[in-house]
């Protein structure tokens, strides 16, 4: 076994392991920090591969912001940051799909690239950058254009609007809920079934 | 270098992202492990580039370009994600998937 | 440029209003009223100018014109035809017309709860699928528009309407739907039946003229079609989804549905099931006739038993569309014109009734008659006067509008097609116009009593008490233009009829003459 | 040509309306100047028109071999194209018939629209009033000069609801609200007859205009079954217009509106739009014998019954409309057998009941009360009204010379020369009915003008506005019958051949005048006066109850119908129907028919609506809605709202198609 597919392996085993342990972790904070080591192995995996710039700009977009985006995140929704329960009902189901959905990539991957192999070689970010702004020149403004959307649309999102509460109490809210409704009189209405009054179930 | 070696390590990567997905309560792990997710596509991307270029040549490294893409909007969507996380903690005081059931029936 | 663009911007401008609407922030909620009115006069401006110019262009008033034919899904042989003739002309400027004058009327109220935003977004949306249907000449874009109808509709009843509001509209747009979907299969088994595979109804309609469709395969279709349009006219047995979705609708809601909604099914028939299957419709035109004199004395009789006004307008629409089909049914070309003229009187008579009612269920927060309990002449005289007037017009007092439709309609049943007489018909169809004659009576009678039992006598002291205000200058905006175009064409039926007939004899030479 | 100009006639009423409807509240006059100078334009565009029908028809040599030549004008525009070959066309037709009709509408318009003046003076909604006046002015022209059967059907509503709004002119009370329903109502229902008519006769011809039809029916194109279908759907709509037996019960409950109305409509124009339609459509009705037998029969009950109706109201108005019936059915009866005689009552009588209306009117607006037991001795205060009333009364009793004499005479002439079994019935029924007419007339006037007041008003003699036109009519009272005095010397000259369709028709009908009928005729007439006379010269000095015990045969039957009469007032007439009196009976039976028909429509309506529409046709559409509904609980099951397990479905939903594709792909 040659150095390259050693390393790969090492990749593997390191990204796999944490990312088990992301989404393993009781803690959500050890999660975090966990998704960060998941990251690196695969930045590390792009070196690997030649892909130089993509892997720095893994490192700093993902291990850097993405990650403290998160941090913040968990912060700011005051999350219960100590270990406790993370997991609900459907652990056993989601369990079986994603074994299975893993044997069957796995399987495809075999099949169908089982015995390619490639030919290491560096891309450099002079090469890559000359194909972004020549070939790749119009998916990448309108890539531009889409971060600059989302991150409107995220402001919008988390913006406060006014009369809104820090806290949200769930008693006033459905007051205002029920002052909105006016007067449901009549019992449930339920769409497309009898209403009081017009007799239909009742025959 | 075997080719399988990186598609495996993607493989990994996104089953474990959607097991995290299916399985987690809190909405920020679950945002995690859609990353996971994201990532095993780049990967994916990173090593057919590579793949292709050994067979035929790729000149306009397609699969890269397209990966750094990914990356990008993968930083939006997590940007958005977490907007809309904090939007359901102001109104539901927790972050809990299964707690949001609006839709039920 | 004008020519292949004029109809398509037109149809789709409410839908860009829509969505123009759709952005306007909450906090400016009040600011869709302009935008959705500027849209809708900017829409019955250019129907206008396509009327205009649909006389004096190279058509000259008559044939198809305004034609766009371009691939839209080629792989079901579904393509973007639009185009406008002397039969779609008067159904299509009426409905810009009406829409335009509700977005008026949404000035003076919107029922609770209100939010301007969706309401006027919901009905400049309705506005596009009604006025598609009129226009398209394409079965598959056809029967899009259809069902684009009733997404709206089903909002505005159900979001807008009564108390019993989600079972009106869960029942109309279940019902309709089932209607739809009947007849979908319909239009499949046309585009296979025909050897050219095709949707387009000019090339389906030569296709039938030329004998592409067996008898047997052509009753078969005829009716699956007829269910989908019978539904939507609605003709006799099938109207009971009609009194409770416009009782429960808003106001606005219940004159788009009774103004326009209705016409889409008798359209169907003029447009699709009479020219693409003729040897049925020969074929079942004793039954549509028979069941539309059904329709007329069992919806007047319907609607004496009525406590409600809004409820009671239903039922008269079921009786006025009943002479619509009669002369549909009649098959002659004088028939049709009727049919036709009928549309526009009820679309404008009952549009007025709706909005009169609608008015007076503002003031009074009820359109149950005992509980208005009379004297509307007296609290509100110019609401009870333009009321009786309305009522007047509906009950077919000529020369308002709605008789040229009955008596045309009648004299054309008095003389069915060739074809019809050749069956033996002759004397059925005769006795039917007794009847329906006899209908004319009946409807008399009941708007008379509505009358007597709203307008007439003294109001009760809580009324006189409540202070009322009479009609606003909104209101009397809106409807102005109704008043007027009601009288103008009854007096001069000839801005209907000088339009359709030379299409309608078109249609019908080629149809059944083959 | 001014009857090129004929179209102007109805015009000018119609632009009134709309003036004064827009305009008239701000005149100092509230819009009756506008109807005033209105109808007096008229008025002289019609005696234009008329003086040159009048001329071209007395100018041409009477051919007695051929007819033809009379006076015909028709000017039409194509309104609307309806069918392949037919078309509606507003047009006019301007004949001797029409311009006796615009002469005799727009004189007794103009003189209703003065007298309304006084009549209606500080009425809330007097603007209203005239405007309804010029409407109804406008809608009788239009009905008058109408090419076309469809625009005649036009002006025939128009009318009805004319009628039906100023019957109601008054609708804060429920009695008249109801008296207009059933006015409109009951008309419509002949409407039904006349819209089948028109639509029949429209299809066996090909066309909708009065010239075509003539003519094809002439031809011999029309069937003579359809033919006959069509002219008795016609006569129902006649019946139901001119309020013949067995559909009058309308008209004495139209009394309920305004008098000058009841003056205008309901005695000198739309009630005879029946009989103008008949003569409109003359030589088609002479096609068929059976509709000409019709016509005699109905003509000849209503004029008996509806006269023995009249000698027991109380209300002066109601004798004044029982009396019309009885005339309207006179001219029905005589258009059965002579053009010229019913066309000619329908003008006398046009101008003397108007003027009788008019009159009554003014007792009322001085009596305060529509009932003669408050009136009597009214003729010392009144003198004006008292003479012409006197005048008017002559001319309906038909006392030779005045204007019902000559006319009614013709009718009788033309029945007996006529012969048959329905001419005989006519002549008789006719000759019984001009004994009844004069005695109900008498008794009229001697319970209003002789005597003692027993009022409690303060009687007085009505103001000028509404004196002048009482004068004017009674002057055509008097003299209007000479215009067609059975002499041959003035039939060639004068009304008969200002009104013919045909100038060779009265050559072939010559009218003669039998002297012994004429002198049978004024006994008879003489004989019901001083019968009267005898008995209630003296009526205001006895008790009125204790004189009904005493009468003769035909007065106990009054006392019975009095009675049922009353409580008919009252509405508790169902009991009383028992009475022995056959044409009350008669005619109560028929009232309950058509309002039985009414509740008993209600009464389907809504056992239909109940059990048909609501539960039978709606069980099906609920049932179906109900089973979705069973079938949506189970299914919506799996809508938990649990977005994870959704996304898991998902992703078990791409293993096994990515299965399938792989394994079924190889």
């Amino acid at each position: 076994m040659a150095a390259p597919e050693l390393f790969m392996l090492s990749a593997l085993v390191v990204g796999g392991a944490a990312s088990l342990l992301v989404v393993t972790a009781r803690n959500v904070v050890h999660a975090a920090l966990f998704l960060v080591v998941a990251l690196v192995s695969v930045a590390a995996s792009f070196l690997w591969l030649g892909a130089e710039f993509l892997a720095w700009a893994q490192v700093l977009v993902y291990v850097g912001a993405v990650i403290v985006l998160i941090l913040f995140g968990l912060m700011l929704t005051r999350a219960p940051i100590g270990p406790m329960a993370q997991h609900n009902e459907n652990r056993k189901l989601a369990a079986i799909v994603a074994v299975a959905l893993f044997a069957l990539l796995t399987g495809l991957n075999v099949a169908s690239f089982g015995g390619e192999t490639i030919e290491l070689r560096t891309t450099g970010a002079g090469q890559l950058g000359e194909v972004l702004y020549l070939q790749w020149a119009f998916p990448f403004v309108v890539l531009g254009f889409l971060l600059t959307v989302s991150l409107i649309g995220a402001l919008v999102l988390a913006r406060r609007e006014e009369g809104e509460g820090p806290l949200p109490d769930p008693g006033p809210h459905e007051e205002i809920a029920a002052a909105r409704e006016p007067a449901p009189t009549d019992a449930t209405p339920i769409p497309g079934g009898p209403t009081p009054g017009r007799e239909i179930g009742s025959r | 270098m075997a080719a399988i070696y990186p598609l495996t390590f993607a493989a990994l990567l996104f089953s474990v992202g959607v097991y995290g997905v299916l399985s987690r309560r809190n909405a920020v792990l679950v945002l995690m492990s859609v990353e996971l997710m994201i990532a095993a596509v780049v990967v994916n991307l990173v090593a057919m580039n590579e793949i292709v270029a050994t067979q035929m040549g790729d000149p306009l490294l397609t699969g890269q370009a397209f990966a750094l893409f990914v990356l990008g909007i993968g930083a939006a969507e997590v940007g958005v994600g977490l907007a809309i996380v904090l939007l359901l903690y102001r109104n539901r005081a927790n972050v809990n998937v299964d707690d949001a059931e609006l839709m039920k029936y | 440029m004008w020519e292949s663009a004029a109809l398509s911007v037109t149809v789709f401008l409410p839908l860009v209003g829509a969505a123009a609407i759709a952005l306007i922030p909450h906090a400016k909620e009040r600011s869709a009223k302009p935008v959705a009115l500027a849209v809708t006069l900017a829409t019955f401006a250019l129907s206008l100018l396509i009327l205009a110019s649909y006389y004096l262009g190279p058509a000259g008033g008559q044939g198809r014109a305004f034609i766009v034919d371009v691939e839209w899904i080629p792989v079901i042989g579904a393509g973007y035809r639009v185009a406008i003739d002397g039969i779609s002309m008067p159904l299509f400027v009426l409905t810009n017309l009406l829409t335009l004058l509700c977005v008026v009327y949404c000035f003076h109220h919107i029922e609770p709860p209100g939010r301007p935003r969706a309401f006027l977004g919901l009905i400049l949306l309705l506005q596009t699928g009604m006025a598609g249907t009129f226009v398209a000449f394409d079965l598959i874009l056809f029967f899009v528009f259809w069902e684009l109808v009733l997404v709206p509709m089903y909002f505005l009843i159900g979001i807008w309407g009564g108390p019993h509001r989600e079972y009106a509209a869960v029942k109309f747009f279940l019902y309709t739907m089932f209607g739809s979907m009947i007849m979908l299969v319909g239009f499949i088994a046309l585009y296979f039946g025909a050897g050219a595979e095709t949707f387009s109804m000019v090339e389906l309609s030569q296709a039938a003229a030329g004998g592409e469709y067996g008898i047997v395969f052509q009753r078969l279709v005829f009716l699956a079609i007829f269910l989908g349009l019978a539904i939507k006219v609605p003709m006799w047995p099938f109207h009971t989804w009609l009194p409770d979705a416009h009782t429960e609708a808003p106001t606005v809601g219940s004159v788009l549905l009774a103004g326009i909604m209705l016409k889409m099914g008798t359209y169907g028939f003029v447009r699709i099931a009479v020219p693409m299957l003729p040897e049925a419709a020969v074929d079942y035109a004793p039954f549509l006739a028979v069941l539309a004199v059904i329709a007329i004395l069992y919806g007047a009789l319907c609607c004496m038993a009525q406590t409600d006004l809004k409820r009671l307008i239903a039922f008269s629409s079921v009786g006025h569309m009943g002479f619509v089909m009669l002369g549909i049914a009649a098959l002659t070309t004088a028939g049709v014109n009727a049919a036709i003229f009928g549309m526009v009187a009820h679309g404008l008579i009952t549009g007025m009734l709706f909005f009169v009612v609608g008015s007076l269920k503002h003031r009074y927060h009820t359109s149950t008659i005992a509980d208005i309990g009379g004297g509307v002449l007296q609290t509100t005289p110019r609401i009870g006067a333009i009321l009786t007037f309305v009522a007047i017009a509906s009950l077919g007092l000529p020369p308002l509008p709605g008789f040229w439709g009955e008596v045309v309609a009648l004299y054309a049943a008095f003389n069915p097609a060739e074809a019809i007489v050749d069956a033996g018909l002759l004397g059925l169809f005769r006795v039917l116009v007794v009847f329906g004659a006899i209908g004319t009576l009946l409807t008399a009678g009941y708007f008379l009593t509505m009358l007597q039992r709203v307008t007439m006598g003294t109001p009760p002291r809580r009324w006189v008490d409540a202070g009322l205000q009479d009609v606003s200058p909104i209101e009397l905006g809106a409807w102005t233009p109704l008043l007027v175009t009601t009288v103008v064409v009854g007096l001069v039926p000839l801005l209907v009829f000088g339009i359709t007939r030379p299409d309608v004899s078109r249609i019908l030479t080629t149809a059944l003459t083959g | 040509m001014i009857a090129e100009l004929s179209w102007l006639i109805p015009a000018v009423p119609a632009v009134s309306a709309a003036l004064i409807f827009l305009i008239g509240k701000r005149l100092p006059r509230h819009g009756a100047e506008i109807g005033i100078t209105a109808m007096a334009a008229t008025l002289v565009l019609a005696i234009a028109v008329a003086a040159q029908v009048w001329r071209a028809n007395v100018g041409v040599t009477i051919d007695p071999e051929g007819g033809g030549g009379a006076f015909l004008l028709e000017r039409a525009v194509t309104l609307a194209p309806l069918g392949e070959d037919i078309a509606v066309q507003l047009g006019m037709r301007v004949d001797g018939l029409a311009a006796m009709m615009f002469v005799l509408v727009a004189l007794v318009s103009l003189m209703v629209h003065i007298y309304s003046v006084g009549y209606m003076h500080g009425d809330a909604r007097y603007t209203y009033y005239f405007g309804l006046l010029s409407l109804f002015s406008f809608s009788m022209l239009l009905l008058v000069i109408a090419s076309d059967l469809l625009v005649l059907l036009v002006g025939w509503e128009l009318v009805g609801v004319c009628s039906f709004l100023l019957i109601g002119f008054w609708w804060e009370r429920k009695e008249i609200q109801d008296a207009s329903m059933k006015a409109f109502l009951t008309t419509k229902f002949g409407d039904v007859g006349l819209v089948v008519a028109v639509v029949a006769l429209g299809g066996a011809t090909g066309s909708f205009a009065i010239g075509d039809i003539l003519e094809a029916v002439e031809a011999g194109e029309v069937s003579h079954g359809l033919l006959t279908f069509a002219l008795i759907a016609m006569i129902l709509g006649v019946v139901g217009k001119s309020a013949q037996f067995p559909l009058h019960t309308w008209l004495p409950d139209a009394m309920a509106g305004p008098t000058p109305v009841s003056a205008l409509i309901h005695a000198a124009t739309m009630v005879t739009a029946g009989g103008f339609l008949v003569a409109r459509l003359y030589p088609a009705f002479h096609e068929s014998a059976a509709a000409t037998g019709t016509l005699a029969v109905i003509g000849a009950i209503t004029l008996i019954t509806a006269g023995l109706l009249a000698l027991v109201q109380s209300d002066v108005k109601k004798v004044l409309a029982y009396s019309t019936i009885s005339q309207l059915g006179y001219m029905i009866a005589g258009l059965a057998f002579s053009y010229v005689a019913g066309v000619f009552h329908l003008f006398t009588h046009g101008f003397f009941k108007a003027l009788l209306f008019l009159g009554a009117g003014s007792l009322i607006h001085a009596a305060g009360s529509n009932h003669m037991e408050a009136m009597g001795g009214l003729r010392r205060f009144m003198p004006i009204t008292f003479w012409t009333f006197l005048l008017g009364s002559l001319a309906l009793i038909a006392v030779p010379p005045f204007a019902g004499f000559w006319s009614k005479d013709e009718v009788l002439v033309s029945a007996l020369d006529a012969g048959g079994y329905t001419g005989i019935l006519v002549f008789a029924l006719g000759g019984v009915g001009g004994l009844i007419t004069a005695f109900y007339m008498t008794r009229v006037l001697y319970l209003v003008f002789a005597g003692q007041y027993r009022g409690h008003g303060q009687p007085h003699e009505s103001p000028a506005s509404m004196t002048f036109p009482m004068i004017v009519l009674a002057v055509a009272a008097v003299g209007i019958g000479w215009v067609n005095l059975p002499v041959e010397a003035v039939q060639a000259r004068a009304f008969s051949s200002w009104v013919m369709y045909d100038l060779g028709y009265w050559v072939e009908h010559p009218v003669e005048f039998h002297p012994f009928l004429a002198l049978m005729a004024t006994v008879l007439a003489l004989a019901g006066v001083l019968g009267a006379w005898a008995i209630y010269r003296t009526y205001p000095e006895r008790d009125p109850m204790y004189h009904l015990g005493i009468v003769s045969h035909v007065l106990e039957r009054r006392y019975y119908l009095d009675d049922l009469y009353t409580d008919l007032i009252s509405r508790t007439a169902v009991r009383d129907l028992m009475g022995p009196a056959a044409a009350w009976t008669n005619d109560a039976v028929l009232d309950g028919v058509v309002a039985g028909a009414g509740r008993g429509a209600m009464g389907l309506g809504r056992r239909l609506y109940r059990t048909g529409d609501q539960k039978g046709l709606e069980g099906v559409v609920n049932g179906l809605g109900v089973s979705a509904l069973w079938s949506a609980a189970r299914v919506r099951l799996a809508q938990s709202g649990n977005v994870q397990l959704y996304a898991g479905a998902m992703f078990v939903g791409v293993v096994v198609l990515a299965v399938a594709f792989a394994v079924g792909g190889n």
